[in-house]
Formats: structure tokens, C-alpha cells, sequence
């Protein structure tokens, strides 16, 4: 039996000591006509071997396209060691560290990440993470709004410049409670969020104000002056940024005159792989005076009986399992595993090194929009500093090109139109540090081909 | 030591970034970081050493025994991360284009089928990330069916007060208020206080079957008429699914609503604190409702299903697929199983829950609802132990890591004082069982006869017993935050 | 700098801790005209991610062709736990265990693993490893030339029914010590290695008899009738085995009235992938009373200070080490991590599992060779039993054949012709566990379309 | 526990095997087993448990310093080992088709380039599976290039006293007689004595240089013209090559054989025990003996040299081509270190080395060859401490392990009593040579102080000191070989 050890003999010893004849005696409070007699539909049990060849084959039949997407999902080379070391049983099969002395591996680990996640934000406090980016933008929208006791308001201010499906997400999750996002929009000409466009909510009591940076075009916002703009109204600052970025940007935590209040993001371009999306992670940093409106596990350091230092979990008093309905969020399970691989990548890299990796994207991408924009057809929509990503308006419908692109194992980038009617035939891509100039050549002839 | 505190300032591991790139000119100034982010600078060779050695200080699966209540810390197949991990699987643009992506569709295909099969319901949707988001996609899922049928005055969410703090997180989460039902001892919802309390402001009630408690809730067609006749919905809180796996479906019970712990019952690993997935599955009614994206067939073509397709949806839980690895590694972990193994994980783990709790009971322990068979979990109370020997459920906690043994959950149901509740699993060994009980066994004697070396466990871990209020008063939660001694 | 730690500040201390100005100082007694100035044609140094690059390409362009070739190297599924726990780097970067307290999870493993080779193969004693198949059948040559005290011959009998890459390897290790490979022939109706054809030695002083089983052509020999007729004739027997296999067949210890006296062969088929060659092990086991004679390390139980078991090399004064030019061989590094792979292999598969992967492997085979001696123009023509690999000949030459399915990325199998003149239009084919129905009837369809 | 101790009869993993097999009907009975082999029946978890725990009873260069005089334990980069094992390389049959065989075969070619380079030889071969096999090879070319000039009469392999035992076992493997050359005090060959020993009788000298004392050889030119005078050659054991790479090559100080061990100087992981590699270089004139196979390139196809092509060739040392893993291995680290980062390997091992020496002889220790510079490694002699204080070199070695550090090689080479050959190798950072010698001073002053504490060391490992006579002299090699008690 797959994963189930019991002999016989054992099984006739264990139901005696029990005192039943046979295992299903045990499920004798069940009403009978409510059981069911297996799965008839599920397939038969594979050996391993059969669900090899099973899984090899549609991981090749996926193939390997060449990837200029980025849009939220970033395709970094990511050491060896990471994963390798990452999926040690001993990380990859424990629990949420509840016995802290039993788990000093995982909670030294995690408090390594926050010190880390604190530095690369200059924010002070970090949490041992959330779900993802988008999700994690919700936890932020919740916390401010409980954060924030010099507004009575349950209004946000949030960008159109914020990747859309971020806003989605956000939405969906905040809805409930009477929480309003209040869309802002773009300036058509530079792509981003300027002070003009905030005028109408200068009277108005806002809870925090999102900031994007690079925002979902790769843009540069001006977050100073919005950071500024958000604090003198009493609305707190809520920065959503790429942590790769912050190798060379200037951090959350020294927007403005005071900084953010809160910085969140994904964490994927630290470690993750692509995977189809997951499992990333969100992660969360915030001004100290915050910490006890910050969502999900933060763990501390203390010292044990001996006065030796170790490490728990701790302010648990704002979690579910203590405060149940009036808890800062229900989160339990995260994405510890992901933050594993993603404190492994930062010690590997290190701040030299994530600022190498973050310069050589941005120059490949710099290197691929001067390529294709010198094709006819193509051009370069917003002209203000950006990093890594760019928007890039064709001729011809994106989708169409895309899709032709396709065909050629080309993954072109995000087709902007359907969620910007104002971008229409437009695309944003994105060239990190894995893409050779070799491709960034092949990606150039291939639009060429297409267009011309 | 902390990595931090092997780090030299120059230091550098020169193989994992590209070897040089030109300052960066065309960001303004203002823009760029003044002085690099205080990150570690090590060789790859310390990297590797400071975690190889960070990892051996964990307990987990792979090492120890892990009876952790509720958790279902079963074993994780290694051919799942194999497989999971394989380069096609982890090279995937989330948004490739679907001609790129048939292979992974085709798992994620199977996977919501299979999840629909072993649960009795008529749709699932892979999104959610972990079981409490599950719970929010679930709850929300409810208020959208009721707000369609623009019956908007329900407002409340019956729990009983069993429950996991994620159910009534989550329905604050979803706007609702939160009512709860007492249990009665001998384990079952209190149906009387449930009959009281439902009513036109009931918009449903969560239920995890088997409870937290370990018994399997008897009454749960009385319950589900009732919540059903008064207008409300059913929630199925799924972390208990492994005690039932292909002996009787949540749908079958008359849920509404269930979210899957795929970290629990499907074995995904839980990697030190997650990621999971709380994949949602609901009965016809809601299937509207159900969370993007999900995939479906048209033609032998697989394709995302999208707000177009689904404009009563909840909307996203993230901002691509959900936790697609875990996923990946759920459907490999059920394809192996099988069809004839399904329902023996329900099986041998009640087999070795019941076992256990006979054996403890035969040795002196007191089970905390003695009279009735355990559903994959039972609950121990040290309630005396507490009272006369002033030993603690935490001390034998702490007692049972220096014997080699993970500690069951503790303090939690909250309703059992003193309570160690205890899952083991149908992939642990006779013997392991065995070994178990005598380490409780042997600090039930030294509770007795030495208490102090109880109370002071443990003893033979990285560190002693560690300060959690110290922790929780002197916060130091990042290094270099607040001067070391 | 790659994989050097040093700063260089640090460089700095430590030149003047040790008094000299700049490292090349510390090279000052080589002879200045003998030093070089670097290597210049060594290419530049790489980036992880460029290496990545490069040998993911190389190995992808290997394809992945359907593989029906066995001959001494086979394609078993692996369980996914044995490399993991393999390549964890306690065991993948530790060195020999020279230092018993410290290395008790390499020794510990190796006495498991000794005792398993033991079971398998009914032998008293076994060793740590040494290289692989072929250098581990001279090294039992070698050893039954010092093992056998009644014969004063260097006269082994090899059987051309031996792998004949194992006769070549096992000669040019001990031809340099006076030991002769006496030729014995194969009986061309049965492919066996016969009572009559060792008739001509039935007189001589012969040191010892190899007797492969199955021999190189799949065939089962009547290793009871040949270990009888050595043992009576004072020669001792030199068991060459699958050791997969022995999960289904009669273990060397059982042969004839005594057992064979050395068992040796490849241990690739208990979890080592094809890997190009290698790393393989070869392994070797013993009787008792021959056990001084052996070559390679052995792991022992013993007890430490306190009474409790532990474990250590063991019998060292038969190595190099310790006994220099008179030691049993002169292996040192042997390999290690391929046995802590095939231990742990072992032990996920236990005796039921290799049974029936070995019981498939022959299954699979049989219904190749029925399938493919369907078609017009192939012949099975050794009709005996046999073990899980075949002769067949065709009605062409084999080269063109074999090239034929090549290019219809099939591995057909082993062309017998350059080897075996009489086996003109001969291969050896195998079909694993790991063949499917499906991809037997692909190679059985593009036989029948090249041969007709 | 062993895993035997964990098995039960009839347990089984099921997953690993086809699920049935038909009964084997066409092998007669005679030939087939009759009873099942004694294998240990046991879950997956539980093999997965008992390995995991059992790794973590190991020391090794992923978690601590192991600076093992002559092995060279540098960081093993994880990339090597990932890059290897690629599902195409792992796959691919050593039988292969050389069509599907060009980028397996494209990195055998490179490395056997790289490799002349580094050494400066003409060819080389990668056929050898460890260094004890490439002396093999070796020996056996300088024996096959003898032989082919019918110079028959020479008898004798010169090897210096100071040298590995592998040297003269495989010079009686090769059927020589091995003479024995003194080394003065000062750590250079005794070159009188070699002049004395040389002669037509000579086949050629093995050495290493540096030396395994340490130092490198100074009157290496003069050696070699005294051998090559007399007709003979000079072959260069590669264990000692981190010391010299990319400041000065053995083809340059006159030797006609080489090999180089991967599982060293390349960092090639030691696995416990192996596997490594020894791949063998020649210089122009023993070319035609090289084992086979090599890869060569014909108008940019690569393809397998053979017999036919190489008619003289010493032979195959193995069924296929040797360790192809571990050759993968080495040639990813090369190219990963590539020119620039070669010559700073020995720069760095000999800088650490150095270093140690320096602050191990200012805090009082005994270097065996105080008066020069060391190589890559170095040697301490603790004869003073075994005299007087009774307090061995074994004592010291067992008593860092508790200290948290791997001991050096202790008693070689033979000629220095009482010694720690201590090889730090340029991977490790200041902080870690620090800390052993602080170690090295702290067992010092322990020695001086409570000599019984040392002498009985370790004591923080899974064991204590273990036994090794008792385990020479009642041998138990086997599970279930002579009844436990
Ligand atoms: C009964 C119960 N419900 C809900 C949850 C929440 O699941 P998750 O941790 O995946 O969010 C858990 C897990 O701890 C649980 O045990
Ligand atoms: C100087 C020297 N020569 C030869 C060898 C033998 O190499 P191997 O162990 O790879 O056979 C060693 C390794 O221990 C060595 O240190």
C-alpha cells in the first residue's frame, strides 16, 4: 500500500489492542447511507516510475519559449544552491516552527530573512511573509486603513499605474469591508502617477495612498513628492516595489521626508522561480510604531534559560489562532519555504551582487526597446527613467503580433490593451539578466519579420 | 551565529551576478539608493555551511516523528518535488500563452476533478493560497450567492467553538459577525444552541467533520437541514479531510462550500510554515462564484477560464494561478495514491489514531472524549497532571522533544484545558506509535517522581527553554534593530 | 574572486602575520625560469548562469533516444528519494572516513550496505566498493591468484561468454603480473559456457574460473555444474553477476556443493543512472576465510568507551596505506557516494521490490523478442533460458540496422559483430522495466520497416 | 539503529516496483533463488528518516572546516553537481551513438584540452576512476613506452619514503620492484641517494611536488635530468596540483606522466569515500599509450578514439569511460574558475597555508619544516607533546572534533612523527583558520593542564572513542554475521 506501512500481523495486533475485528468498525458513527464505497473515478494508483514518464513528458510538451515577459513574473537565474539547500527535509518537511526549540533552524532562518527584507526597504520591522504580491497588497490596504487612527476614512488612493491584476486582487479581498479603492488615474504622456492628478482628493480624508515603484509600465514614479503629498494630508504611504529594484533604488524607507509606512511586494525576483506563478511571496515591512497592525507571523529573538539567544515566534496576540474574529487577518500557513529560498539567494548574492543582477536587466531591456524600436512599426511610448520593463506601441493589433511571435517560440510580452483601452496595440517587455544579446537579436529579427 | 555575523565587508561569491555592468545613467539620481542595503557579503561556501547547518537544527518529517494535531504531518513523497520541480515545470511564464502550456494545464485539469471526485462537490478552483484563504474564497463565495439573490440582510457566521481561529478570522475578513455554538463533551455541536441561534441574519455556518475534538460530528444531516432550512450555507473547513478520504464526502453531508488543505491531506510538504493550497470546491448553486482562474476543456484544448467566462466570480486570490508548484505536487502525490489508496489514508490513519489513544488510555492517560472511537485524531487532557503535580501539557511538550518526538498541538482546542491533540498519520509505523507512548509514559514518571526536570525541558535541543514574554517585551525582530550584548 | 573568500584588507594581515610583502613571495623556491605567467589558453571564467546556459544545451542536445541497449549498463527507474538524500551534503562532501567519530553516518551506511551485498548474493563478507565492474574483475582475479594456496598456477579461465570490455579492462590490469587469461569458448548452439569446452584444463593447476551469470548474451549458464567442476579441481570460482538479478536467481554462496568464492560485478543496476559510464561501483563479496585477501576498504562494528556500537574501517593492514608495496591493491579513493546511492536504493526497493522490477525487466524482454522475432528477417539464436537480455540476428548487417533505428531515435541495441566474428549480424537487446508496451511495438514497427 | 532494525516482513513501498509481475516460468527451478534475500523491508518514510539522520552524523566541507592534509577539501560548488546530473547527461547511455552523444562528448573534449593545459602535457586521457588508477595507467604507459623500445631490462620504480602508500602498490601493480629514495630534513629529496640509486635497472621515479611534506621539491630539474640520464621516467602524482595551478606545470619541470586528482585539485566531491577521477596526462612521447577511450574532433564532429585508432594504448581501465559524472563535475568548475580565477586557487591555498603556519608556530607549535615557505599545506609535529606530556597526535585530532573542526591527516606522512598535516585550501575565509588555531592553542593548554581530557576525546559526537582493534580482531562485517548482544 503506497505510503502505508502496516503488515498484517500488525494491523490484526493493532484492532485487538482497540478492541474492534476490523478497521471500518471504526468509522461506525458515520451514517451508513452516507458512506461510500472508494473512488470509483479516480484513475488507478500509478507506480512512480508511470508518474515520471507521466510528468517528463508534459514538462517538455511545455517547452522552453524565450521569455521576454515580465509583468509581475521575472526570469532570474537562481544559484543551485538555493533550491538544493531549500529542500532539505529538514526545511522542506517541517511545520510551522510551534515548538521553537525544536525549530531554531527555520525561525533563526526567518529572522536572517526580516533582517534582510528591513535592509534592502530601510523600513524597521519585516513579517515572515504572506501569500504573494497581490494578496499581500490587500493585507496592506487592511492594515493601513487599521493603522491610520488620524483618518476616519476607509478610502485608498490606488493608481491605475498599479499592475491591474494587483488591483483586482486587492479588490477582491478587501470588498467586504466597506473599503473603497479609489482609482487614480495615469498621465497618458510620461506613465505616471503625478501630483495633478491626486488634486481632487487634496481635501478629502484618505487612508494611505499606493505607490508603485517601477510601477506596472516600468515607469519611475516621483515617490518623493508623492510620498510627501500622501503625509501632508495624513494619508499613510503604502509602497508596493520590486525588491530586486531596491539593490539600486532608492528604498521605502527613504521616500519623502518620512518614508513609507508600509512596503510590500513580491518576492519572487529574489529566488523564485517562475513556476507558473507560485509559489512566490508576499512580503511586508513597516515604520516600528506599525508592527502590532502588521498581518501574519513575525519572529523575534530572545534568549532561553541559560541566557543564550534563540529565536520564536512572537506577537502572536494579532494572530487568528489567538484573537480568532478580531485578529489583523486570518493568515496562517505562508509561504515559508519560498522565503527559505529566498534568504539562501540574498546571502549568495549579496548587495553587490543583486545590484549587478538588477543593472544588467535594466541594461538588457535598454539594449532590447533601442533594438526594436528601431524597427518600423515600433515605438517607444513613455520616455521618463523607468526600470526594466517598457511599454511599446506597434502598428498592428499586440495580440495578433504576440501570437506571431509566438509561433517563432517567442514569449513577445504582456499585451496591454485589454485592460488599458487607452494602450491599445501596446506591450510591455522586459529583458532580464538571463536574456544573451544573441536572443535579444532573434527577438529583434522576429518582430521585424512580422511587422515589415 | 547569524549569517550576518560572518559577513566581511568586500566579500563576494563573484559567479552568481553577471561580473560587471555600467553604473546605471539614465535613472535620476534622486531616484537611485544612496549606500548599499546591509546584506550579508559571504562566499558561497559559508552560504552553503551557515544553512546546511541552520537546517539540522529543525525537526521535521523526513527526521522525526510529528504528531502534530490538525497538521496531518504525513510523509512527503519525494517524487513530488522531483517532478514538481522539473525544468519545464519551473521555466513557465504564469502567462504563457496556452499553446505553451497544455502539459501544465492538463495536471491542474485533473487535479480540479479528481478534488471535485474525493469531496462530492461539482466544481473546484485551484486559487487560494493556504486553508484560510480557501475559508475567505469559500465565505466570500457565500455572501456573493446570497447577495445575487439580493438577500442581504444575513450578516452572521455560526462557528463553533471548536473551530480553528481561521474561520472566525475569515468571516470578520468577509464582513460578516461572528456567533458561536458551544460543544457539548461528549463532542458533538450542541444542536439545541445551533437551533437557537439560526435564523434570517444566518448566512452559514462553518464546520470542520471530524472536529478539531476528533470525533466525527454525528448529527451533521440534523445540522445541515436545519442551516438549510433557515436559508444558510454549509462550509466544509477541509483540514480534516484525511480522516474521510474515500469513506464519505463533504457533498455528500449536504456542504455547500469546502476548502482543501492539499499541505495536509494531499501531502504537499509544509516547508516550515507553508506555502499550502486551499483549493475551494462548492456544490452547483455556487459555481458561478468560484475564484479565477481556473482551467477547462474545449476540444482536447485546455484553456484558462477568465472574468469573461465567469462574470459572478469572486474576482482573484493572486496574481497569477495560486501556488502552482504545491499544486503540481498534489496531483503527483493523488495520482500515486490512486483510486486504492484514497481510502485507505483514511483507513490506517484512524487505525493509528485509535490504536494510540486505546494504548495511552490503557497506560493512565486521560482522553478527553474517552467513551468514542477517534477519528484520525484524539485528544489527551494532562488537566490532572496540571492540578496535582503542577506539571503542564507544555512541559511534556517540551519533555517529549529532548525523547526525539515532535510535541501533538498543543493548547488548541482551546475548549480542552490542558490538551495535547495528537495526529499521526497513516505513514508512521507501528513502531514509531510504540516508541511514542512509552516517551509519554516515561515523563508521566518523571512528572511524578522529578517534576523539575519536566518543568525545565528541554534540555538536550539548541537552547533551552526560550522566552517568549522577553521576546514579546524586548522586541528584536531584525539584526542590528537594537545593540547586542 | 570564485571561491576565494579573501578580502582585501585580509589579504593584507596575513601576508604580514607571515612577514612576506605580496603572495607570489610565497612562490619564491620555484625556479624563476620554470614559473608561468597564468594560462592563457584556459577559456575566460563563466558565471553560474552561463555555465547553466551552456551545459543545459549540451545535454539537451543528447536527446533523449528509446533506449533497448543493455550490455552492462541499464535503464532503471530510480527512485526520486535516492539522489536527493544522496547529494545531501553530509554525504556528497564528506571525504573518506578517516575520522570514525565524525563520520559515523558514511560508516554505518557502508556496513548497511555491506550486509545487504552479503544477502543478496549469500556471501560471507563484502568490501566498501571498488571502481566498477570491469576493474573489479581483475581485482578478483587478482585476489583468487593470492587467495588460492593449493594451486600454484597464474592460469585463470575467462569464459568468451564474459563481457568482452571486461576481459579487455581485467587484462590490461593484470597482465603486468604474470597472470594468464586462459580463452574459453562459447558453445555456438547454446551460448553457454560448457562442461566440455573446460574439458581441456580438466588436468591443469588453474587458479581460478570466472563464470558470468547471465553471461554477456543474456544466457543463464549451469553455474552449478561449472562451480562443481572448479572446486574439484582445486581452482576457485570468480562469480560474475548482475547483482539485480540475484532478487530472482540463485546468489553465487549457493552455487554448486560450496558457493562461488568471490562474487563480484556492477553495481549500476541498483540505482546508478546510465550516466555516460559512470560513476558506477564495482562491488565485491567473499567467503570468510578469503577475507585478508581481499582489496578495498571494509567497515566494521565495534563498541566505543562506553560500550555502545559504532562502526570503523576495519582490516586496514591489507592497503596501501599501511602496507604500501605489499598491499592487496593500491585503491584508495574508491566510490562512495554511488553505494550510499545504491544503500538507500536498496533499501526503498527491499526484496519483494527488486524481484519485481527484475521479473519485469525479464517480461519486457521476453515479449521484445517475440515481438521483434515476428518480423521477417530476425532470429533469436540462443534458445535457453535467459536473463532479461537477448541475442538476435539479422538478415542484414547489423551496423546498418542499428544505424537505421538510430536515426529513428531508437538505441536497438549492441552490435556483436566487431566482438564476436561468429555472431555476424548479431545484437544484444534488453528491454527494462522502464520500456512500455507502446515503445516496445515502436522499435518492434521500425525494425519490420527497416528490414523489409 | 540500522535499518534492518527497522524492518518488518511484509512491509513494503510500494511505489518503486510494478505494482505484479508474472512468476518467472521459462528459468528452471535450479537456476533460480529459493529463498527471498535478507533485504530490510521498510516504508519510504522510514528509509528517508533513517538516511536523513544518518547524513546528519557526518562532519563534511558543507558544514565544517576540514582541513585534511593531501585531499584537498575545498567547496564543492553546488552548481557541479546540478549541472551533472541533467536529466540528458543522466540518461544517456555510455553505448550511445555518437550522434547522440556531441555535447556529452564536446565536454570530455574541452576538459582533456583544459587539462593539458593546466599541466602542460601533450595529451591526456580521462579514463582513470581515481588516482590510485591513474598511477596505474601511468606506470603501466611508462612500462608499455620501455617495452615498445625492447628496453626490458628495467625493473625498479624509484619512489621517495615520503610518498602516498598508492605509489608504490601500484609501481608492484605494474610488476616493478619499488626503491625506496630518503628525503633530508629539510624536506627535499635526498639526491645523492637518488644519484646512488638510479641506474639501468630504473624504470622511472614517482613524485609528488610539492612534496607531502609541505615544500616544493627545489632540485626538481636536477632530478629529472638525473632520471631521464639514466633512461628512465619521471611521473608526477597530481594530488598536490592546488598547490602549483597556474604558476608552474609538471610537463615544465620535466615529467612525462602525470595524473591529476579531479576529486581535488577540481573539487570533484569526495562523497564519502568517492567517487573521483585520475585522469592521466603524457608527454609527446608516451602519446600512442594513453587509455582509451578519449574524445577527438574531426572536422567539427566528435568522435570516440579506439583501439584501431590507438593501437599501443595500455588498455580500458573500466567498462565505458570512466566516472563520466565526476568528469562533468571538473569541468564545470573549471570553466567556472577559467583563466583568470586558476593561478589565484594555488595563490589562496598557499597564502591559508601560510598564514596557519605563522600564528600555529607564534603560539608555540612545532612545524616539522620551519624554515620555508609552505605549499598548500603544511606539517606540525607534536612529538614534544606525545613525549612529555603523553598527549598523541590522534588525541589532539579526536579532540577538534569536538571543537567543532574536522582533524588534519594525522601520522602522514610516515616519516614525520607525530603529525598533523594540515591543508586548508583557498576556499576557506580567515575567520575559519582562526578558529582552528584558536582550537589547536585551546587543546594545548588543555593538554598542559588536564592531559585525560584530551586523551579521552570526543566526546559531543554520536560516539565516543571507538575501538579499533576490538573491530580488527572480532570481525563483524555484516548484519545478522555474529548474534549481537
Ligand atoms: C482546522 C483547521 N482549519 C483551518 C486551518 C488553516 O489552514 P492554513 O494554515 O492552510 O491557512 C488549519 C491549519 O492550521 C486547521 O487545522
Ligand atoms: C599524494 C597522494 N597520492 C595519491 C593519492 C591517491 O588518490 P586516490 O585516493 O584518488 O586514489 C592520494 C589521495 O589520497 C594522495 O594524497
Amino acid at each position: 500500500m503506497p505510503f502505508v506501512p502496516h503488515t498484517e500481523e500488525e494491523i490484526r495486533d493493532m484492532l485487538s489492542i482497540i478492541g474492534v475485528d476490523k478497521i471500518d468498525n471504526l468509522f461506525d458513527e458515520i451514517p451508513a447511507h452516507l458512506k461510500i464505497d472508494g473512488l470509483a473515478n479516480i484513475p488507478e494508483g500509478m507506480t512512480e516510475m508511470e508518474i515520471t514518464r507521466l510528468m517528463s513528458s508534459r514538462a517538455a510538451a511545455d517547452g522552453h519559449p524565450l521569455c521576454f515577459m515580465g509583468a509581475g513574473a521575472y526570469d532570474h537565474h537562481i544559484p543551485a544552491a538555493v533550491w538544493q539547500i531549500t529542500t532539505r527535509g529538514e526545511f522542506y518537511t517541517s511545520y510551522t516552527p510551534y515548538q521553537a526549540e525544536a525549530s531554531q533552524g527555520t525561525l533563526q532562518l526567518i529572522y536572517e530573512y526580516q533582517s534582510m527584507m528591513t535592509a534592502l526597504t530601510a523600513m524597521d520591522v519585516s513579517n515572515a511573509s504572506l501569500y504573494d504580491g497581490a494578496s499581500g497588497l490587500a493585507e496592506a490596504v487592511l492594515m493601513a486603513v487599521r493603522a491610520n487612527r488620524k483618518s476616519k476614512s476607509r478610502r485608498i488612493l490606488m493608481p491605475r499605474s498599479v499592475n491591474p491584476v494587483y488591483q483586482k486582487t486587492c479588490n477582491a479581498i478587501v470588498c467586504h469591508q466597506d473599503i473603497e479603492l479609489v482609482t487614480v488615474d495615469i498621465d497618458t504622456s510620461t506613465g505616471l502617477t503625478t501630483l495633478d492628478a491626486l488634486q481632487p482628493w487634496q481635501d478629502d480624508d484618505i487612508a494611505a495612498l499606493v505607490i508603485s515603484q517601477p510601477n506596472f509600465f516600468g515607469n519611475l514614479e516621483d515617490v518623493d513628492a508623492l510620498t510627501n503629498w500622501a503625509h501632508e494630508k495624513g494619508a499613510l504611504v503604502i509602497a508596493l516595489v520590486n525588491p530586486l529594484s531596491l539593490a539600486l533604488l532608492k528604498p521605502p524607507g527613504e521616500w519623502g521626508e518620512q518614508g513609507a509606512d508600509i512596503a510590500c511586494g513580491d518576492g519572487q525576483p529574489l529566488g523564485a522561480p517562475m513556476s507558473s506563478g507560485g509559489p512566490y511571496y508576499g512580503f511586508m515591512c513597516c515604520q516600528k510604531q506599525h508592527v502590532r497592525q502588521m498581518p501574519g507571523r513575525i519572529v523575534g529573538c530572545t534568549l532561553d534559560q541559560d541566557d543564550r539567544e534563540g529565536f520564536v515566534l512572537t506577537l502572536q496576540a494579532r494572530e487568528q489562532h489567538i484573537r480568532r474574529s478580531k485578529a489583523t487577518s486570518n493568515i496562517c500557513t505562508n509561504q515559508g519555504l519560498v522565503v527559505t529560498a529566498s534568504t539562501i539567494h540574498m546571502a549568495l548574492l549579496g548587495p553587490q551582487g543583486l545590484a549587478r543582477v538588477a543593472a544588467s536587466c535594466h541594461q538588457n531591456t535598454v539594449s532590447l526597446v533601442e533594438k526594436l524600436a528601431a524597427i518600423n512599426g515600433v515605438e517607444v511610448i513613455f520616455d521618463g527613467a523607468r526600470f526594466h520593463e517598457a511599454v511599446l506601441k506597434f502598428n498592428k493589433p499586440a495580440a495578433e503580433v504576440l501570437a506571431a511571435l509566438a509561433d517563432k517560440n517567442i514569449l513577445g510580452g504582456y499585451d496591454l490593451s485589454s485592460e488599458f483601452p487607452e494602450l491599445d496595440n501596446c506591450i510591455l517587455v522586459c529583458a532580464t539578466e538571463m536574456r544573451s544579446d544573441d536572443e535579444i537579436n532573434t527577438y529583434a529579427q522576429a518582430l521585424e519579420a512580422i511587422l515589415c | 551565529m547569524l549569517i550576518f555575523e560572518h559577513s566581511t565587508k568586500g566579500r563576494s561569491t563573484k559567479i552568481q551576478a553577471p561580473t560587471s555592468a555600467d553604473a546605471i545613467k539614465d535613472i535620476p539620481q534622486a531616484l537611485l539608493r544612496a549606500t548599499p542595503a546591509a546584506l550579508p557579503e559571504v562566499s558561497e561556501m559559508q552560504v552553503v555551511r551557515h544553512y546546511t547547518s541552520l537546517s539540522q537544527k529543525n525537526f521535521s518529517i523526513d527526521t522525526h516523528f510529528y504528531p502534530l494535531g490538525s497538521c496531518t504531518m504525513k510523509h512527503n513523497p519525494r517524487a513530488c518535488n522531483t517532478l514538481a520541480m522539473l525544468p519545464g515545470f519551473l521555466s513557465r511564464h504564469p502567462l504563457a500563452p496556452e499553446q505553451y502550456s497544455q502539459g501544465f494545464m492538463a495536471c491542474m485539469y485533473e487535479l480540479q476533478a479528481m478534488l471535485c471526485d474525493v469531496t462530492g462537490m461539482a466544481g473546484f478552483s485551484l486559487a487560494p493560497m493556504a486553508g484560510a484563504q480557501g475559508e475567505f474564497a469559500g465565505v466570500a463565495m457565500m455572501r456573493a450567492y446570497h447577495d445575487a439573490r439580493e438577500d442581504f440582510g444575513r450578516k452572521e457566521i455560526l462557528v463553533p467553538d471548536a473551530a480553528h481561529g481561521t474561520n472566525p478570522a475569515t468571516a470578520t475578513m468577509c464582513g460578516y459577525t461572528v456567533k458561536e455554538i458551544p460543544t457539548l463533551d461528549n463532542g458533538d455541536v450542541d444542536v439545541a444552541a445551533l437551533k437557537a441561534a439560526v435564523g434570517p441574519q444566518t448566512a452559514g455556518l462553518m464546520l470542520t467533520n471530524p472536529s478539531t475534538l476528533g470525533v466525527f460530528e454525528r448529527n451533521i444531516e440534523e445540522i445541515a437541514a436545519t442551516i438549510h432550512k433557515a436559508g444558510g450555507l454549509l462550509y466544509y473547513d477541509g483540514a480534516n479531510l484525511n480522516a474521510i478520504l474515500g469513506k464519505i464526502r463533504p457533498g455528500d453531508m449536504g456542504f455547500d462550500v469546502i476548502h482543501s488543505n492539499l499541505h495536509k491531506t494531499f501531502s504537499t510538504p509544509h516547508g516550515g510554515g507553508g506555502p499550502g493550497s486551499g483549493a475551494v470546491g462548492v456544490s452547483k448553486r455556487l459555481l458561478p462564484f468560484l475564484p479565477l482562474p481556473m482551467v477547462t476543456k474545449d476540444n482536447d484544448v485546455y484553456r484558462w477560464l477568465t472574468e469573461k467566462d465567469c462574470p459572478q466570480s469572486i474576482g482573484r486570490m493572486s496574481a497569477f494561478m495560486g501556488n502552482a508548484g504545491v499544486l503540481l505536487r498534489a496531483y503527483v502525490y493523488m495520482r500515486l495514491l490512486g483510486r486504492e489508496g484514497m481510502h485507505r489514508v483514511a483507513e490506517f490513519a484512524t487505525l493509528n489514531a485509535n490504536y494510540m489513544m486505546a494504548q495511552l488510555k490503557a497506560r493512565g492517560f486521560e482522553a478527553a472524549i474517552p467513551d468514542r472511537h477517534a477519528s484520525h485524531e484524539f485528544i489527551i487532557t494532562l488537566k490532572s497532571q496540571a492540578k496535582e503535580l503542577h506539571v503542564s501539557a507544555m512541559d511534556f511538550a517540551k519533555r517529549l522533544l529532548d525523547l526525539g518526538y515532535h510535541a501533538p498541538t498543543t493548547y488548541f482546542p482551546l475548549l480542552v484545558p490542558e490538551c495535547l491533540l495528537i495526529e499521526p498519520t497513516e505513514s508512521e509505523a507501528k513502531e514509531a506509535l510504540d516508541g511514542f507512548i512509552e516517551a509519554l509514559v516515561q515523563i508521566q514518571q518523571e512528572a511524578e517522581t522529578n517534576p523539575e526536570l519536566v518543568k525545565g525541558a528541554p534540555y538536550t535541543l539548541p537552547v533551552k527553554r526560550l522566552d517568549e514574554v522577553r521576546a514579546a517585551k524586548q522586541l528584536d525582530l531584525a539584526w542590528g534593530s537594537i545593540p547586542r550584548t
